[in-house]
């Protein structure tokens, strides 16, 4: 059972769209319920994996011990070139497994709503859901590398068909930029394929694991001109994802012309998966190149930048959802800011912060779904006295600021002061310049509420009726989330912190 | 004996360079006559002129084959192409446009100046004895139902196609 | 100069060379180029191209003359081969392109090369 | 008994967090919307932090509880833990909290009653209490900083209660934003501290502070962020804008914030905190305090609005306090706030009352001879302005008096006579502006008939709170002594010292204090040498300068706050004939331009939206802007190096820069598409020219250049 | 030459015989029966004709030694791994081009007897020069296919836009030919030998020791002239977008499939000796010494793909769109021929077969669209992937399988050929850290490569989204359920063909099970 419990993760969605896909398109609630039932199992399979994983396990003992030994998996699949059907976890992909499941499960009622192609919408979801779980699970480069192609379809469809008015160009430029990117990935793949065939073990040529420990790049006497070569096409190619600066002008595009429920997957898991590329990838594969002293520091500015500029742009905002977005570059600049500066605080900030940005920027999507529902618009000038209109809806959006803002008890808290506490160590003048981010974000987060629920209603908000019932269900464990974890982060970080010192011992 | 073979020697210099400027100033007037019929015209002492060259190299065969199907064949060809597809007298305009004339003398001036360098340069292995002509028309015979079956099969194929192809294209009345 | 024109046997001395008949053979192969690019009549392009084909079957003639074919054998006759079987292709080629410019005729009316670009971006 | 003080402790945060919990989920099913069920709640608090206080009181150390538990993991050595500490200041802060908060609880049943949204009033003024005990129980700085920002959150909720006005939002925000720009000085504090030590509990800083590993500029910086940081909560200049502002909220809640939570937070961070400030710290957290009461009281004096100047007011004490740390008056300073807090919200509840009784009709103006119509409230409010001024007797005057005498010592000892001079000018001016309020409100023929008529006495949930302040205000001088004994010692650096010691009770660094014996303050300045070398020559005369300080202060200040009086007497006293001795608006005209600075504030708001509000927000439109634009201008660049082809260097620069912006690519090499859909012209013969020209092209480089 | 001997010969070309006999029989079948029915006669008869030349192939005998292939008709004739390969794709094309020819719209008003004959003509001429190991045999096949083809793309002869593509295409066609022509005799001069192997090997050679470079260069590159027509290499490609757009569209779904091809398998043929010669080995490090070969082939892919991809973003014809596509391709498969090496030939002919399916998916889809909409506008198919799903799934599949995405066969596809760019600049490097020229090189052109992909995602995903993400109401689209199955046809193997193994064994010539099994049972 546990050696079926990745794959099952991974493939029970596209076995969903299979099922969905046989009944005809008139029974849209079918459709929306076998939606509903298949990523809450699915959802229930990672609270299960979550379980039954035991951080303690993960050690630097040997090449494999950094993952979860019960459920991984491996058998060949292109023998020529030794690509293996290889499945494992570790902490990190365990807590990014949950959140995935979490939020594909509660974005499926997000999109309820939806109403045009409900059947192909749904089909498109799932097999999104797969691509996400499969690039979460694969420790096979070939592998994850097609599951992290395989994401890039349905969303496009997803962004196109469903979403708002602009939506082909967002939907064009959200492709071609995460394919840009994944194209420099495919290289690097490939680039370790034929030097591990060339040193003579091909048969660890996509084998992460194995690519780790063996370093096949590596010369004595620090980085060569190759790693860096290496470093910075996966670097880029992650970094598209994550998104950071320059790279980042997809991002507003896409959230703000994707529908809801995609809105959420793609700031909620999407842009995990940056993160997570570096981290099981980019730096395990290169410390040398990652550890160096001038990449160290470009990266910490380069995260400081993303938290500075995005801010800055979000407070520039006109659209609501154009500048939850921003808020998300922001946001992301802390996990690149953590990663870079290569100490346990830093690192654990970060993917601590991948999570509770999960939650927070999911649960300001959702909001902003919300009221787009009611209004058809999002301009935040437009908005005004929705406090007293909807006065569980603000409840709600007082947690989801807040927690995004990263107020203490909350879960963007965590992460941010993590980073921190690790990146002070680092640089001083890149932390104290990193602070002002959270003024940054306070202002323009506490704005935006100003300017959406304070002040005296406005007529035309006065129908507007409060949450409904599915609403409630996508947002309020959203809300618990953001406080339960922002009290007890314990529970989440005590999952991935054996992993993180995994990932500290390559440098 | 030696002045036999110079005498030998000049005479196939001397119809060399006779067949030579026949054949590079028909092709001349052959590219830049006013008119395509003269042009089709000029191609005539051409193709002759290259079938002289063939005697002189030695394959009286080749020479006679390019009368018979270039000259006999193609070139009747072309010229019936040029009076089905001409228009009216009064209609007709120079076939050559003097700008692009121009650019592909230019061009080809230059063409002719690297091919001529190009020629020169190159270290070619002229075989020893040049001998009497080696050809026989039987030994042609053999190689094309020998080694070259497989050529000959296909360019008869090429033919029937071709003749297919053709005949297709011009007739105007389907079923 | 001098060796130019030995080369091209106008000196008695000695015959007249491979590189003789090559300079020829490329003279008329640039000639038909030249025809394919000036003229604006499809037949006049028609006959370049023939003017090269014939070119390059001087080429071969005078290659096999000259050098042979030692390394197919003596009885290969490469010169004179590939000359027959140019001039069949030429002539399939010919027919071919007739019928096309027939073609062309009927549906618009002219072999001016010009006058048909209706496909373009 | 220790383990029962922390039960006691915890029972003491959680009653409120659950109260809150319930209400945020529930309030419309309980009864009353959860008023009672706070209140009770609170008042349960408010016997067992009176029980803790009584066992503080008679304990032997200064430390009763100092317990810690593991939270997060931050690093694989490094564990952020949560804590719980309880020294005599925490048991102090107990019941200051929780009484101020009980009593505004009682108040606001009857205050509020009817509004939209009580229930919610209820969780943010739960949610207000629970963080703010939360704040003064926590042992380390992470939960100290946790609690902090909740106390933000919660005063961000409750300043913005009636969110439906404009300017009670812009309030709201403001309060939070001002105070954020303090938290990150704090933050920065707080990085230091955890980087240099390794740790975050208080106990270990110290530790650290006292063995030298936390010490130079380095320990200059981390007092310097963290007092900035107070500096935003407690409202010291310059960030002490928000704090009148915040009177937008509901009256209640401006007696919490004033009295015992939010600005309370700063002093009493400040104090916690006190032994990591260096001397020049000390020095700078003194002339802030020190030029805050100054100013603050000079704003005070021309205020129209009855809270804003209860808030100037209180922007004031809270200078004195931080005046008092600065100078080394540990005891004095918090032995004000404790007492500020007992007069300040008796003061602000009496305000309430005052403007729950004329409609919620706020400016002075309007009001006047109130005390015929609600003589008990006049008495509570004059109970409380004699406490405020330091009028002998009452407790403001022991704990002004202290205050003074802390400063006038320091600075006979070491010059920077500004601070004295800042702290008496203050107490005139306190008085004058206190009794001037008081005249225009209760004194003389009321301005406006029509509120006048209709204004009434309160009832007992309002009135009782009043009277129990009113009588604290007027005993609460007692605690004098306890803060004394809490702090013996009164020189400011041995009171440092001397606090390090008891609070690093640790067995690490007991041991460390045993193996390494480390050099005396060997992190002193050298001027902080030198005032250490004079006192210990002057150790006889130290008790008589002492002694003489406190004489001279006490007469000076009452001399003063008499004077500040009778000032306010003669200019806003209206006699029977309803004239007043000495008119004001002859003052105005006499100096015109200093009236309109003060009654403008100083300007400091419009400086501040000048200065960094609205570049802010040009800052981030253009960034907005720029996030479109520049792709954009990237494209036509791009475009128009494809079309005529632009220096290379100049393309490879924009590149590199900005070359990986897909649309900019994807628009340049739709251009360059563009150029090479030109090629395509339709016409046969110039496809083959182009074939010949490239034929030629190639041959060319072949013979010529190879 | 005996008669046991001649008959082993023709064992050898017996698919081309198949293919000969079924040319006869379509036309002799096309002369007796009426209109109606001779156009589903011919169809079926050349189908099952190249079907069964394609099972003929199993017939052909056994490669042995990849090194050694053997040869037929005293070394005209070669059959190998290449020629295999190449024959497969050839045959399928022609399958499908006749599958689809029958049902298409623009060819519906003319007869299909000569139509049949000519496809079947072009891919027999096609096949043999794959399999031509002499100039001779080469020249004819190569003027044979390109005439059938000149006549095929007229074949709509009543409209004028296919009278002006086959004049475009026959022009310039009948020029690079003679280009190419004179280059051969050139060729010949230097190597004194018809005989491709050692003709091209002594070439290499002298290329290789410098002598009579100037001469060696030039014939390379008037030959080059000819084939990079067939494959519509920059700057030879000048035909490729009008012939496309003009031509019937099965035409040009056979254009680009078999015409390319061949072309390719025209240039393999001439490159494959010298990649696997013995006596270019004995020189230290010939790859080396054949640098130009590699600047020349990396450039002219880079320009090709590049030009392909830039001028295929603003296309609005989907023909043209596809013509540019297929330049782009011709591009990346050329990045093969820079590398120059064996492990690179084999991922060309991967990649070969994987275009062949998933472009004439594309086409297909184009056909039916063309038939129903009537124009081959992007525009004018708005909407209709609403109108039929399954055949939108198959285009899109076919797009990102053109772009190289996975989970499709494209991916797998430009996966072994980038690898074998990199491997040679791995390889390059020679174990050590430094990274020389040779190998920076190698990674730009790998660079380059994947850059393009991404680019020419741009355009296919244009394509795919006028389809599915604009509306137009009054679109009629119809089907039928045999249209679906082609379409099926060839958009399954694009997502079963991500696990390349099979593709792999049969390129490098490992035979794998299902190869022999298909042979007993026929033997």
């Amino acid at each position: 059972m546990s050696k079926l419990l990745l794959s099952l993760i991974t493939f029970l969605p596209l076995g969903g769209m299979v099922i969905l896909l046989c009944i005809p398109g008139r029974f849209s609630a079918i459709h929306r319920a076998v939606a509903v039932v298949t990523t809450g199992l699915v959802f229930l399979l990672t609270l299960v994996l979550a379980a039954r994983f035991d951080p303690s396990q993960i050690t630097t003992a040997s090449v494999y011990s950094a993952y979860d030994a019960a459920t991984f998996v491996e058998c060949a699949w292109i023998k020529s070139f030794h690509i293996y059907y290889r499945l494992g976890v570790d902490g990190l992909s365990v807590a990014l497994i949950v959140l995935t499941g979490l939020l594909s499960f509660l974005a499926t009622f997000t999109a309820f709503s939806i109403t045009k192609q409900v059947k192909a919408f749904f089909a498109l979801y799932l097999i999104l859901v797969t691509g996400m779980m499969g690039v979460f699970t694969a420790l096979d480069f070939f592998l994850f590398y097609v599951f992290w192609e395989l994401m890039l379809l349905p969303m496009y469809f997803l962004i196109g068909i469903w979403g708002g008015e602009n939506r082909a160009y967002a939907a064009i430029k959200f492709f071609i930029y995460t394919l840009l990117g994944s194209v420099l990935i495919l290289l690097v793949i490939l680039a370790y394929y034929v030097k591990m065939k060339s040193i003579g073990v091909p048969e660890y040529a996509f084998n992460i694991p194995e690519l780790i420990a063996r370093r096949p790049f590596a010369y004595p006497g620090g980085a060569t001109l190759m790693q860096h070569l290496l470093f910075w096409c996966l670097f880029i190619g992650f970094a598209i994802k994550v998104p950071s600066f320059p790279f980042h002008t997809w991002l507003p595009d896409a959230h703000v012309e994707a529908p809801t429920a995609i809105s959420v997957i793609l700031a909620g898991v999407l842009l995990k998966m940056g993160g997570y590329g570096i981290l099981r990838l980019n730096y395990p594969l290169l410390p040398e190149v990652a550890g160096t002293d001038s990449v160290m520091y470009f990266l910490a500015v380069l995260g400081l930048v993303n938290i500075i500029y995005g801010a800055f742009c979000a407070l520039g905002q006109k659209d609501f959802k154009r500048l939850v977005a921003y808020s998300s570059i922001s946001h992301m600049g802390y996990v690149i800011l953590g990663i870079a500066v290569l100490n346990s605080e830093g690192v654990n900030g970060a993917i601590f912060q991948m999570f509770a940005h999960g939650i927070s920027s999911a649960m300001m999507f959702m909001l902003v779904g919300v009221i787009y529902e009611r209004a058809h618009h999002r301009e935040i000038a437009r908005f005004g006295g929705l406090g007293v209109q909807m006065p569980n809806y603000f409840a709600l959006a007082i947690v989801g600021f807040f927690a995004s803002l990263g107020l203490p008890a909350m879960v963007g808290f965590v992460g941010e002061v993590l980073v921190l506490l690790g990146s002070f160590d680092y640089s001083r003048a890149i932390t104290a310049c990193a602070t002002l981010g959270m003024l940054l974000t306070a202002a323009y987060i506490l704005w935006t509420m100003q300017r959406v629920f304070l002040g005296t209603p406005k007529p035309e908000h006065q129908g507007f009726p409060d949450c409904s019932a599915w609403e409630l269900i996508s947002l309020v464990p959203l809300a618990v989330c953001a406080i339960v974890f922002g009290i007890l982060p314990g529970c989440v970080l005590e999952i991935y912190r054996t992993s993180s010192a995994v990932f500290l011992s390559y440098f | 004996m030696a002045a036999t073979e110079t005498a030998g020697w000049l005479g196939a210099n001397l119809s060399f360079w006779a067949i030579t400027i026949l054949v590079l100033v028909s092709a001349a007037f052959t590219v830049y006559a006013r008119s395509i019929i003269q042009a089709a015209y000029s191609l005539f002492f051409t193709l002759l002129g290259m079938a002289g060259f063939y005697v002189l190299l030695g394959s009286g065969f080749l020479a006679i084959a390019q009368v018979i199907i270039y000259i006999g064949g193609i070139l009747v060809l072309i010229m019936f192409g040029v009076l089905l597809t001409d228009r009216p007298i009064a209609a007709q305009t120079s076939s050559l446009k003097w700008t692009y004339a121009a650019a592909s003398l230019g061009t080809g001036l230059l063409l002719v100046n690297v091919f001529i360098r190009i020629i020169l340069s190159a270290d070619w292995q002229p075989a020893s004895a040049l001998g009497e002509p080696r050809e026989a028309i039987a030994e042609l015979g053999h190689v094309l139902l020998g080694s070259q079956l497989l050529s000959l099969e296909l360019a008869g194929l090429t033919l029937l196609l071709c003749l297919i192809g053709a005949a297709y294209l011009v007739r105007r009345r389907e079923q | 100069m001098k060796d130019f024109l030995q080369l091209m046997g106008s000196t008695t001395a000695t015959p007249v060379g491979l590189e003789a008949y090559l300079i020829v053979a490329a003279a008329l192969f640039v000639l038909g180029l030249t025809a394919c690019i000036a003229r604006r009549n499809a037949i006049g392009i028609l006959i370049g191209i023939e003017l090269m084909l014939n070119a390059a079957v001087l080429n071969f003639m005078a290659f096999w003359r000259f050098q042979g074919s030692p390394l197919d054998g003596p009885a290969a006759l490469a010169g004179p081969v590939m000359g027959i079987f140019i001039i069949v292709l030429a002539a399939c080629e010919a027919a071919v392109a007739l019928a096309v410019l027939l073609n062309l005729y009927f549906n618009f009316g002219t072999v001016e090369v010009d006058m048909v670009h209706e496909m373009k971006e | 008994m220790l383990n029962e003080i922390e039960l006691l402790a915890q029972i003491i945060f959680l009653l409120p967090v659950a109260a809150f919990t319930v209400l945020a989920l529930c309030h419309h099913r309980l009864p009353g919307h959860g008023d009672l069920t706070a209140t009770s709640v609170l008042g349960t608090s408010l016997v067992l932090s009176v029980a803790v206080f009584l066992a503080a009181l008679h304990a032997p150390d200064n430390i009763l509880v100092n317990i810690s538990f593991p939270w997060l993991a931050a690093g694989e050595a490094s564990i952020l833990s949560g804590g719980i500490l309880v020294d005599k200041l925490t048991a102090v802060m107990l019941v200051v909290v929780t009484l101020v908060s009980f009593l505004v609880h009682l108040f606001s049943v009857k205050y509020m009653e009817g509004d939209a949204r009580y229930g919610r009033y209820y969780c943010g003024l739960l949610l207000f209490t629970a963080s703010m005990l939360g704040l003064v129980l926590a042992n380390n700085m992470l939960y100290l900083f946790i609690f902090w920002e909740l106390v933000g959150l919660s005063s961000y909720v409750l300043i913005g209660h009636w969110f439906e006005k404009k300017c009670a939002a812009d309030a709201a925000i403001k309060a939070f934003i001002t105070t954020r720009i303090g938290d990150i000085g704090m933050l920065i504090g707080i990085l230091i501290c955890y980087v240099e030590t390794g740790s975050l509990e208080f106990s270990e800083i110290f530790a650290a502070v006292h063995t030298g590993v936390l010490t130079g500029s380095l320990r200059t910086l981390a007092g310097l962020g963290i007092f900035f940081g107070a500096m935003g909560k407690s409202a010291q200049f310059p960030l002490h804008v928000w704090l009148p502002d915040a009177m937008e909220g509901p009256t209640p809640v401006s007696a919490l914030i004033h009295a015992a939570t939010m600005v309370a937070a700063g002093v009493y961070l400040t104090g916690r905190m006190l032994p990591i400030f260096d001397s020049p710290t000390l020095l700078a957290i003194a002339y802030v305090g020190g030029f805050t009461a100054l100013f603050a009281a000079t704003i005070a004096l021309v205020q129209d609005d009855i809270k804003k100047v209860l808030a100037y007011s209180t922007v004031s004490q809270l200078g004195y306090m931080t005046l008092a740390l600065g100078v080394g008056g540990y005891a004095a300073g918090l032995f004000h706030l404790t007492t500020h807090a007992f007069f300040k919200a008796g003061l602000f509840l009496g305000a309430g009352a005052v403007i729950y009784a004329m409609h919620h009709e706020q400016s002075m103006s309007k009001y006047g001879g109130l005390w015929r119509k609600m003589p008990k409230t006049t008495a509570c409010y004059l109970l409380s302005t004699l406490a405020l001024i330091g009028f002998p007797g009452f407790s403001g005057f022991w704990s002004k008096d202290a205050i003074l005498a802390d400063v006038l010592e320091f600075s006979l000892e070491r010059g920077h006579y500004f601070l004295p001079l800042a702290g008496f000018v203050t107490v005139m001016l306190t008085a004058f502006y206190m009794f001037r309020q008081f005249f225009l409100t209760f004194t003389g023929e009321p301005r406006s008939k029509h509120a006048y008529e209709q204004a009434h006495d309160v009832p007992w949930q309002m009135l009782g709170p009043l009277v129990i302040l009113a009588i604290l205000s007027l005993t609460g001088g007692g605690f004098g002594h306890w803060f004394e004994e809490m702090n013996p010692k009164r020189n400011a650096l041995e009171q440092i010292q001397d606090f390090a010691r008891a609070g690093v009770q640790t067995p690490l660094v007991q041991e460390a204090r045993f193996k390494s014996a480390a050099p005396r303050a060997k992190d002193l300045t050298p001027a902080a040498r030198k005032t250490e070398r004079v006192l210990t020559k002057h150790a006889e005369s130290s008790g008589e300068l002492r002694h003489f300080a406190h004489q001279t202060a006490m007469i000076l200040s009452t001399a003063l706050a008499l004077a500040g009086m009778a000032l306010a007497w003669l200019m806003y006293f209206q006699r029977k004939t309803g004239k007043v001795a000495f008119e004001p608006g002859r003052l105005v005209e006499w100096c015109p331009n200093i009236h309109r600075v003060l009654l403008h504030k100083y300007y400091l708001d419009e400086l501040y939206r000048t200065l960094f509000i609205l570049p802010l927000r040009r800052l981030s439109s253009f960034s907005a802007l720029f996030d479109r634009g520049v792709i954009d201008s990237l494209v036509n660049a791009f475009g128009y190096a494809g079309r005529i082809g632009a220096l290379a260097a100049e393309a490879l620069d924009r590149l590199v820069v900005d070359g990986l912006l897909v649309l900019g690519l994807a628009r340049a090499s739709s251009a360059c598409g563009e150029r090479c859909r030109a090629l395509q012209t339709g016409y046969i013969r110039q496809y083959l020219l182009f074939t010949l020209v490239a034929v030629v092209f190639l041959s060319v480089v072949l013979v010529y250049l190879l | 030459m005996m008669l046991a001997d001649l008959l082993h010969n023709c064992a050898a070309c017996l698919s081309e015989g198949v293919l000969a006999l079924t040319i006869i029989a379509v036309l002799i079948a096309d002369m007796l029966l009426p209109f109606n029915t001779s156009r589903g006669v011919c169809t079926v008869l050349g189908v099952f004709g190249a079907c069964a030349a394609l099972l003929a192939l199993a017939y052909a005998p056994p490669v042995t030694d990849p090194a050694a292939p053997e040869m037929f008709f005293s070394g005209v004739f070669i059959s190998d791994r290449l020629s295999l390969i190449f024959k497969i794709i050839f045959y399928l094309g022609a399958i499908f081009t006749l599958l689809f020819s029958e049902r298409s719209s623009e060819l519906s008003r003319y007869r299909f007897g000569e139509y049949s004959a000519l496809v079947l003509g072009a891919v027999l001429s096609a096949s043999f020069l794959a399999s031509a190991n002499n100039f001779v045999l080469f020249l004819l096949a190569f003027e044979t296919l390109s005439l059938c083809c000149y006549v095929l793309a007229a074949y709509d002869k009543h409209a004028r836009l296919p009278g002006e593509a086959a004049l475009k295409y026959l022009l310039y066609g009948a020029v690079a030919s003679s280009i190419m022509l004179f280059g051969l005799s050139y060729i010949y001069g230097l190597t004194q030998t018809l005989s491709i192997d050692r003709s091209m090997v002594s070439l290499a050679e002298q290329a290789v020791l410098g002598t009579g470079t100037l001469v060696v260069y030039l014939s390379m590159l008037l030959v080059l002239t000819g084939i990079g027509f067939k494959i519509a290499m920059f700057p030879f490609h000048f035909w490729c977008p009008d012939v496309y757009q003009g031509a019937p569209t099965p035409v040009a779904a056979f254009l680009s499939v078999v015409s390319k091809a061949a072309g390719f398998a025209a240039l393999l043929r001439l490159a494959a000796p010298v990649i696997s010669a013995p006596q270019l080995a004995a020189y230290t490090s010939p790859v080396d010494r054949l640098q130009a070969m590699h600047l020349l082939f990396g450039l002219a892919a880079c320009i090709t793909m590049t030009y392909g991809n830039l001028a295929a973003l603003r296309q609005t014809n989907a023909k043209r769109l596809l013509a540019y596509s297929s330049i782009a391709h011709a591009g990346y498969l050329l990045l093969g021929l820079a590398v120059f090496r064996s492990d690179a030939v084999e991922a060309m002919l991967a990649y070969l077969i994987i275009y062949t399916l998933m472009n004439l998916g594309a086409f297909w889809v184009v056909i039916l669209l063309v038939r129903e909409t009537g124009s081959s506008e992007i525009d004018s198919f708005a909407g209709a992937a609403f109108k039929s799903p399954l055949l939108f799934a198959v285009l899109f599949l076919c797009l990102i399988s053109l772009t190289g995405l996975p989970p499709t066969a494209g991916f797998a596809a430009k996966f072994l050929l980038f690898k074998s760019v990199i491997a040679a600049g791995i390889d390059a490097m020679g174990g050590g850290a430094r990274i020389s020229l040779n190998a920076a090189y190698y990674f730009a052109l790998a660079l380059a490569g994947v850059l393009n992909s991404a680019v020419s995602l741009f355009y296919y995903m244009k394509f795919a989204r006028k389809m599915v993400f604009e509306k137009q109401p009054n679109l009629q689209f119809a089907c039928t359920r045999l249209e679906a199955m082609y379409a099926l046809a060839l958009g399954l193997p694009l997502l079963l063909l991500l696990d390349f193994d099979p593709l792999l064994d049969l390129v490098s010539g490992v035979l794998n099970p299902v190869l022999p099994t298909m042979l007993t049972l026929l033997k």
